[in-house]
């Protein structure tokens, strides 16, 4: 279960990484689970204007190494199996990895919650040089946000122009939503994805369930 | 001389007010000065009267650049209070604060100074532990305080949200009781008043635009308006634009000249009868005698010369009244505006000396310099006297900030007020 | 009769759907479209109000946001009281209760009234300043009176049942007013693809088009205005705004835009809607077509009801079907007022003269007047009227050419209303708001927006173009150009044909004339709600107060609720003919948003109660909610403080919770601490600069404290860093510091030393932390434990981590105490940290493993003499000064962040305060935190204060207070007594001691 | 309210995203201990607060986290440039 990374026999173990799910005898609880979506889901509306659905347990990692560095970004690209996005704002999404630009230096990447550890292992042993790969699957979560008034709501809840226009499917920026912050990019035309971290969470439900009210909130467990 | 009274009131009313006397002189300046001001706002002009009055130097001049009390004296929310935590600014607010008290009748000149009191709201353990340490320290010396609990809190301002609903519900409070708030314009004009009935030239829509500096010496400044005018010493009082004049005279100062807005709502009816002050949810507020509620908002970040700041400032400030006096929901926002405080890192302002002999500042009072107007101008004006730093002063030193001997009152400052 | 002003047909109100409304009690009724303005006069209410100083009896003057007078009290409710209403802006509807709100007993016999009348002449501006000092005790009994004269309206006393909402919006172009101008520079705009935002304050689009005969396009105005916003509202990429105010233009283009959304249906919103929605708007371009205000003329009780604007007038008669009166006198100084007499007379009322300012009036309004058998008196004004409660008749008389004085006699005429104009103003507000400072114009006779700095253009009437097609062409125009900056192309939009009027040169008039001296003659009312006359601007300027912001302040002259629309100018006027200077060179005062008042609830938004700010949960909240915790405020986290069992106080809880852990086994959520994951082979390099003690040589699977100072040497935070492996660091931080050190260390790295490779990120919200504390600790650690990890004292060593699983769950573990009990801090991923929490509590109960809070926390702690960052720390204290020397390092090669700072002069000097441990000699007595300690209590006051206590408790398992505190000196005064008067009175004797109160050697963790 | 250009995130963001680190260009001293009193208050107290242009330092804490630098008029409020950090302003005061 404790695995610390060996780069070489002959080389100290310079990073520390370890498996931290439990097996799948012992259930998780996300962030939102305070709001037991579950049951507001069978008992709330069937239909509204913007539909809510927590991604529960998704596996979070972030990366950081240098961009500017072709042999990073191609051993990044090795082990996650899709090239980094290096154009400021943009996400690349194929299968079951995405991964957001974050920073010139920095990228989410999200994966199914039992993956985590894989993808992190295997970026360890791709990646070489002066680089950060960090687990942070608990400390956040995702919203996923849809629906003919999504946009309406997120014009109550963040700053930044979020116009087609201007915020095409797949553009993704890190600002602040009510007065938290969250990751926010577009995942389809009238869709948006929302990672936030986990201590805000019930805030920011409260805010969006309060900022949709007039729409009709349809909730998906 | 001419003296303000209610009969001289009806008397003047019979002859419809046409016979009234000019506040003030307007008057062209002479060449030279024993003592030039630079910055005619309520500092400057305190200064100037306290110099003519108690300490006999009548040959002074106030240079203002614009109108008197037109700086931040015109855009404060006008508190006064002396509740400070360390020695060196409470003696000094605490000597504001028994100027202020007589300052009216000394002035002839009614400054409304209005002892409604002033509470300080805690919201955490850490702000009643803070509170309780400020008014056991101000007790010590001399000042009235009280450390209240939330019960007695609102049995003062009802209309405050006490509950425990609140987000950040009010824990307590120190309260002062003798604190409250002055009508910020009659001050500037009474000490203007006042320094001019004492032969003080008061010099107004001039600017200094620098110092006249031989060997390290400052011997007059230059103006817009009326070239070179001579000096012995020179007291430059100009609040926001302290920096912008050191750096005319050749050195820098431990400072930032900052927006800081503030806000009135339209006149209502008497509701809100003390002073209250909340560090923690951020906003503060008080009712005028001509019914606004006077609020100030938060410092902005960066530094400014506009005479305005951001527009979130405001919208936090808002937030935080709605947090506190819920029932303000449906009154509205009539104005808001914005002026520079030079603020200073440790919260504290600077009297002092500087590189330049016979050059004085006073400055760096940052967000909270109005309630020390009278004992700011009454101790710099001995300093500027005797050419040596009263000894109230002396702390304040511009030099603290190579020495170490910084005095913190960031808690008690607080809220920017 | 109701509705006796009412005409028959005409006007854009629906009189199939009549409303009913009270004001002051009575009942009325009005028509859908009304104002309650229009609709009063339409019932022929003259006052609706008393002024706030002289308490004169007041009418409705104008019919938009410039309006002084008609401020109103609205609601039908406590909750729903809205003060201040502008009754020309308040759509009617059904059910409106409104109310003056001066006036007493009633606004129309009032007491103060009579008063006024006395007493107005001993108000001069500025009177309170001159009296009410001597005897200075009296100020207080003054000042109450003085106070109970203040305000409009009033606040409601019940809390506000509606909600607010905030909408974020960005544009190619923001249009502020949708007269012709905006509307054309809409249309253009949205046609050429830009994303526009049009607002208009009113309830119709149209702008003076809705009050105008005027046609466009050959037809009538409002139809051609209805074919626009058809046309803009069916386009998707414009926001269509009415009753949207643009109360502020701030920097870099961003607006703020407050909509009424149905505050024209009821006082209070309809269940589930918004009231209000706040606009926060970014846009690329604005144009400003925000039109004109019309001025009136200052004579002689221009303040009796039945005074009123012309084009008010007009608008009351042609939009509304309101004539406001029977036998009209118009004065004027131009041409366009003529209308309103054409207007009155058209609507089949008397017109006793148009009295014309002007010798030689020549323009075909002028002519159109004449043709309609209207007396026009030229050369002449109405110097004052006659009436107390409605004006009853004026006095006319010649004037000189240049406007400064009467030349003949005075001529009385009958008349009930008067109309006056003196020109327009443009609305310039918006303009000025971002310092820009406006350009007086000879030709226009007002401002004109200036110089500025935003992305700003402007259209129609702000630019002093006071005619139909000069507006719609400068509209296209400014579409145009917006279409050209943002890189679009421009588009055909044909400029509709309108009928123009040639009119003749106006006159620069704004203060009449009288046949007395200003100071006699009967008030002329510049700013009516302030009751500023022109005799009291002379009268500032005479007494030395010249500089037009003087003026204002000395005479509240444009402080009032209308920012003096309707005045400002006309007292610029006044002032620079005392002081014998230009109008530019009087200058104006400074415009600041807002332009009309705006809800202080919208500019909150939802923002307020359980979203003011957020509450920052951790993995085990619901736990601690269903366990009965009450909670402290931490930042923004809600941590349990302690965990009260029924009926128990909270000193009794924490005696059990304190006495549990050092006798058993206590657990803490510390999930709060900031935790931040550090990797780079230049993190222990950085570590070393960022701390005050040595990272060099820590070892992998050891952990350190550390203190983290400012430049100047003082501790702003603290917390233990482990070292994970040889290049990872897991660092710790304070719950509230856990941002602000993260972006310290980036600052730092990103400013100074870029060249270090480390990088940081935030791991706080990933892991749950808990803290087992006590003897049991280690047992029920170990019953958790999967496999084979040894955790025996030897193996697993004080300040040492281990990986290891716990109830299942990979963790890591690190054994370190802030209580001084043997210790272990389980971190697990945070989405297990309910099921670990929950799992310790199954193997626990045995050991009555309980739960305890920061409170308890601090207390075991400060048994121990640890500080807590923030509560024994001010930023006025270094490690030397905590007695903390030992985590310091002093010859680290790099000159760390702190030391420099403390080694300044001030910093060596003997005598500084230094924490201590203080033992009251009464072991029962706590200390206030706070106290102030003195070294000789009988010191008269100001008694000199050596240092104060920072944390202090009742001590359970010492049976005794314990408390930290700052004593100059402290650390060389050992067992020397100390004093704190406390200000009930009593003096508490203590003596300084250890800050260690408990196992000074550290045994109890060590095992 | 100040739009400010990211260099990083290549977009304008809303002030609010940003926070203000005060004056720009200044250098910690590379020999602190050799500093006199006089010299390190200097380097940590005393600064330039300018009527007009200024180069200052701000930092894209709710974006990406970066920091940068700003010319900017401080009475107009105008951003003249923003450029990295390390890098030097091409709008300087006369
Ligand atoms: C919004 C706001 C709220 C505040 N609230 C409070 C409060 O509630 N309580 C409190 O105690 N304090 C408060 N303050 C702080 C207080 O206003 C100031 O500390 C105080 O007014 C400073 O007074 P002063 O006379 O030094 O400065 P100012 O009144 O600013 O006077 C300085 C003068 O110098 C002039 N000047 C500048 N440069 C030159 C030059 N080159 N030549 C000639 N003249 C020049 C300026 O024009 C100005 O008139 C507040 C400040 C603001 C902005
Ligand atoms: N002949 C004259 O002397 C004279 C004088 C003035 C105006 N006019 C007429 O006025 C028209 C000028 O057209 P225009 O489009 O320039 O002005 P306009 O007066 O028709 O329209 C301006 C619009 O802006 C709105 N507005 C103002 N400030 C606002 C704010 N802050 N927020 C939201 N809305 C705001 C007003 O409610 C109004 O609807 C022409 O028809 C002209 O004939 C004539
Ligand atoms: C204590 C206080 C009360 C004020 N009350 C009002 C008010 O009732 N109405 C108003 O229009 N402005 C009021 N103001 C604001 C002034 O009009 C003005 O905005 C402020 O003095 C700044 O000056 P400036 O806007 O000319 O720059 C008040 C200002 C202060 C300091
Ligand atoms: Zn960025």
């Amino acid at each position: 279960m404790s695995d610390v990374k060996q780069e070489a026999a002959t080389v100290a173990p310079t990073v520390a990484v370890m498996d931290q799910l439990p097996d799948a005898s012992i259930q998780g609880q996300s962030p939102l689970f305070h709001a037991d979506l579950a049951t507001v889901a069978k008992n709330g509306p069937k239909t509204g204007g913007v539909t809510f659905k927590e991604e529960a347990l998704m596996g979070q990692i972030t990366l950081r190494l240098n961009a500017e560095n072709a042999e990073q970004l191609k051993a990044a690209e090795k082990a996650l199996g899709v090239a980094l996005p290096t154009q400021p704002l943009t996400s690349v999404v194929k299968g079951e990895v995405s991964v957001r630009w974050m920073s010139p230096d920095e990228w989410l990447i999200v994966v199914p919650g039992l993956k985590a550890f894989e993808v992190e292992s295997a970026l360890h042993a791709e990646l070489s040089g002066h680089y950060q790969v960090v687990n942070i699957s608990g400390g956040w979560t995702i919203f996923k946000l849809s629906g003919a008034n999504v946009v309406d709501v997120l014009k109550k809840s963040t700053i930044v122009d979020v116009h087609p226009s201007v915020f095409p499917v797949g553009k993704v920026v890190s600002t602040t939503f009510a007065k938290s912050s969250a990751i926010i990019r577009r995942s389809g035309e009238s869709e948006f994805e929302l990672v936030v971290r986990r201590s805000f969470s019930d805030y920011l439900w409260l805010w969006i369930q309060d900022a949709s009210r007039e729409f009709g909130l349809v909730v998906e467990a | 001389m001419q003296q303000y009274s209610g009969f001289g009131l009806l008397k003047h009313s019979l002859s419809h007010h046409e016979n009234w006397q000019r506040v003030w002189r307007n008057p062209t300046p002479k060449k030279k000065y024993d003592v030039i001001i630079v910055g005619g706002g309520g500092h400057g002009l305190a200064t100037a009267y306290y110099l003519a009055k108690q300490f006999g130097v009548t040959n002074v001049a106030v240079i203002e650049k614009g109108y008197l009390g037109g700086g931040n004296t015109a855009r404060n929310t006008t508190i006064v209070r002396s509740n400070y935590l360390w020695d060196e600014s409470a003696h000094l607010y605490e000597h504001a604060m028994k100027l202020w008290e007589g300052l009216s009748q000394d002035l002839n000149y009614n400054v409304m100074f209005s002892q409604r009191g002033c509470l300080n709201l805690g919201h955490t353990l850490q702000d009643m532990r803070d509170i309780e340490r400020r008014v056991n320290a101000n007790r010590l010396n001399g000042i009235d305080g009280e450390v209240l609990d939330a019960k007695q809190v609102s049995e003062i301002v009802p209309i405050l949200d006490c509950s425990d609903n609140a987000r950040y519900p009010v824990m307590g409070a120190s309260w002062q009781p003798r604190a409250g708030v002055a009508r910020h314009d009659a001050v500037a004009w009474g000490f203007a008043r006042g320094a001019d009935m004492h032969g003080v030239d008061l010099i107004q829509q001039t600017e200094v635009t620098d110092f006249i500096i031989e060997d390290g010496t400052v011997v007059g400044v230059k103006t817009d308006r009326y070239g070179d005018i001579k000096a012995d010493r020179v007291g430059c009082v100009v609040a926001g634009h302290s920096s912008v004049m050191a750096a005319k005279a050749g050195f820098e100062l431990p400072l930032e000249s900052h927006p800081l807005q503030a806000l009135v709502s339209e006149p209502i009816k008497p509701i809100l009868d003390t002073v209250v002050m909340s560090n923690h949810v951020h906003g503060y507020a008080s009712q005028s005698d001509k019914g606004d509620l006077v609020i100030g908002a938060g410092i902005d970040s960066y530094v400014g010369y506009g005479q305005r700041g951001s527009y979130p400032t405001i919208e936090h400030t808002v937030q935080a009244i709605v947090e506190m006096f819920p029932i303000f929901s449906r009154v509205r926002m009539n104005r808001q505006w914005g002026g520079i405080v030079d603020t200073c890192p440790d919260a504290c302002p600077i009297i002092s000396k500087t590189p330049v002999k016979n050059l004085f500042f006073n400055c760096g009072w940052g967000t909270g310099g109005f309630k020390a107007t009278p004992g700011s101008g009454n101790v710099f004006a001995a300093s500027l006297a005797k050419g040596e730093m009263h000894e109230m002063a002396e702390p304040f030193s511009m030099f603290r900030f190579h020495n170490g001997a910084l005095i913190d009152e960031h808690g008690a400052a607080g809220v920017a007020h | 009769m109701s509705q006796k002003n009412r005409l028959q047909s005409g006007g854009r109100i629906d009189r199939s759907k009549p409303l009913t409304f009270t004001y002051n009690g009575k009942q009325f009724e009005g028509f859908a479209g009304d104002t309650l303005a229009s609709a009063l006069l339409a019932n022929g209410v003259d006052i609706i109000g008393r002024s706030f100083k002289y308490s004169r009896p007041r009418g409705i003057v104008a019919a938009g946001a410039e309006e002084p007078n008609a401020v109103m009290q609205l609601g039908a409710t406590e909750a729903t009281q809205v003060p201040n209403v502008r009754a020309t802006q308040q759509e009617l509807f059904s059910g409106l209760v409104s109310g003056s709100t001066n006036g007493w007993p009633s606004v129309d016999n009032d007491i103060m009234g009579l008063l006024g009348k006395v007493g107005g002449k001993m108000m001069p501006p500025g009177f309170y300043y001159k009296t009410f000092m001597y005897p200075a005790t009296m100020w207080e009994t003054y000042e109450k009176v003085i106070r109970k004269a203040a305000g409009l309206g009033r606040s409601p006393n019940e809390y506000d049942p509606d909600t607010y909402d905030k909408v974020n919006q960005h544009a190619d172009l923001v249009v502020v007013g949708a007269g012709p101008a905006g509307l054309i520079a809409a249309l253009t705009a949205a046609r050429g693809g830009a994303r526009v935002i049009i607002a208009d304050e009113q309830n119709e689009f149209g702008g003076s088009l809705l009050s105008s005969k005027e046609s466009v396009d050959g037809k009538a105005a409002g139809a051609w205005v209805a074919g626009v916003v058809k046309e803009l509202e069916a386009n998707e990429n414009v926001i269509v705004l009415p009753r949207s105010t643009v109360n502020g233009y701030h920097d870099h283009n961003f607006l703020t835009i407050h909509q009424r959304m149905t505050d024209h249906i009821a006082d209070r919103a309809p269940n589930g809607q918004v009231r209000q929605r706040y606009h926060r708007v970014r846009s690329k371009w604005v144009v400003l077509a925000t039109g004109a205000h019309e001025r009136p003329l200052v004579f002689g009780n221009n303040d009796v009801p039945g005074c009123m604007v012309a084009n008010a007038v007009s608008t009351y008669i042609n939009r509304y079907g309101v004539v406001p009166g029977n036998e009209l006198v118009l004065m004027t100084t131009n041409d366009n007022a003529y209308r309103t007499a054409i207007d009155w007379h058209d609507a089949g009322r008397k017109v006793q003269a148009i009295v014309d300012t002007r010798k030689n009036p020549t323009g075909a309004l002028v002519e159109a007047a004449r043709e309609r058998g209207i007396t026009v008196m030229t050369g002449s004004a109405v110097i004052d009227v006659q009436g107390s409660k409605r004006v009853t008749g004026v006095s006319v008389a010649p004037i000189s050419e240049d406007g400064s004085k009467v030349t003949g006699s005075v001529k009385k005429l009958s008349a009930d209303t008067v109309a006056s104009s003196g020109g327009w103003s443009p609305v310039i507000h918006l303009s000025c708001h971002t310092g820009s400072k406006p350009v007086w114009n000879e030709d226009v006779l007002g401002f004109l927006p200036g110089k500025t700095v935003q992305k700003q253009l402007t259209a129609g009437a702000i630019n002093g173009t006071f005619n139909t097609a000069g507006a719609l062409e400068e509209g296209k125009k400014a579409g145009l150009e917006a279409l050209s900056k943002l890189g679009l192309s421009a588009v055909e939009v044909e400029v509709p044909a309108t009928t123009e009027v040639k009119e003749s040169k106006a006159m620069a008039l704004f203060h009449v004339p009288h046949t007395k001296p200003t100071s006699q003659a009967p008030k002329q009312f510049v700013d009516y709600q302030n009751d500023v006359t022109a005799a009291g601007i002379e009268l500032a300027c005479r007494e030395g107060f010249e500089s037009i912001e003087h003026v204002k302040r000395y005479t509240a002259m444009g402080f009032g609720t209308d920012q003096g629309k309707l005045g400002n100018i006309n007292g610029m006027a006044v002032a620079a003919k005392v002081l014998n200077q230009t109008i530019p060179q009087t200058g104006t005062t400074i415009f600041r948003p807002n332009y009309t008042p705006i809800t202080f609830g919208a500019i909150a938004g939802r923002d307020c109660g359980a979203l003011f700010d957020p509450e920052r949960y951790s993995a085990m909240h619901k736990w601690h909610l269903e366990n009965g915790a009450k909670f402290e405020d931490v930042g923004q986290w809600k941590r349990p403080w302690y965990f009260p069992k029924a009926g128990e106080s909270m000193q009794e809880a924490l005696n059990r919770e304190c006495l549990a852990t050092r006798e058993s086994i206590g657990i803490l959520d510390a999930s709060t601490l900031g935790k931040i994951d550090i990797q780079g082979k230049d993190a222990r390099e950085f570590l070393g600069r960022v701390y005050s003690n040595a990272w060099a040589k820590l070892p992998v699977g050891k952990c350190r404290y550390g203190l983290m100072l400012k430049e100047d040497g003082m501790v702003f935070d603290d917390g233990v860093t482990s070292c994970l492996a040889e290049n990872h660091f897991l660092m710790t931080t304070t719950s509230g510091g856990a941002a602000t050190v993260l972006n310290w260390l980036e600052f730092y790295h990103q400013t100074e030393w870029p060249e270090l490779e480390v990088y940081f990120t935030s791991v706080t919200d990933h892991w749950a932390t808990m803290t087992i504390s006590g003897p049991n600790s280690r047992k029920l650690l170990e019953e958790l434990i999967d496999g084979d990890v040894d955790v025996s004292k030897d193996s697993f060593k004080f300040m040492d981590w281990k990986p290891m699983s716990v109830a299942g769950v990979p963790a890591r573990v690190f054994r370190i105490s802030f209580t001084g009990e043997l210790s272990f801090e389980i971190n697990v991923q945070a989405n297990y940290g309910l099921h670990v929490w929950e799992k310790l509590f199954e193997h626990g109960a045995k050991y009555d493993l309980t739960p305890y809070g920061t409170e308890t926390m601090h207390i075991l702690r400060a048994e121990k003499g640890f500080i807590i960052a923030g509560q024994d720390t001010d930023g006025s204290v270094h490690p030397y000064d905590l007695g903390m020397g030992w985590a310091v390092s002093m010859n680290k090669p790099f000159s760390f962040i702190g030391k420099r700072g403390m080694q300044r002069e001030d910093c060596v000097r003997a005598e500084r305060k230094q924490m201590v441990g203080i033992k009251t000699i009464d072991p029962n007595v706590v200390l206030p935190e706070g106290a102030q300690a003195v070294f000789d209590p009988t010191a008269s006051i100001p008694m000199p204060m050596v240092g104060h206590i920072s944390s202090s408790y009742w001590s359970a398992c010492l049976g005794r207070s314990v408390a930290l505190g700052f004593v100059k000196g402290g650390l060389d005064k050992m067992g020397e007594k100390v004093y704190y008067p406390l200000v009930d009175g009593r003096i508490v004797e203590a003596e300084i001691c250890s800050p260690i109160f408990l196992d000074p050697k550290g045994e109890r963790q060590n095992v | 309210m100040f739009y400010i250009y990211c260099p990083y995130c290549g977009e304008h963001r809303e002030e609010e995203e940003f926070h203000n680190h005060g004056q720009a260009h200044i250098e910690r001293p590379a020999d602190p201990d050799s500093c006199t009193d006089e010299e390190w208050g200097n380097y940590m107290f005393f600064r330039k607060s300018p009527k007009g242009l200024h180069h200052e330092i701000w930092d894209h804490v709710a974006g990406c986290r970066k920091f940068f630098n700003v010319t900017r008029d401080t009475v107009t409020y105008e951003i003249k440039e923003v450029y990295k950090m390390g890098e030097q302003p091409k709008v300087v005061a006369e």
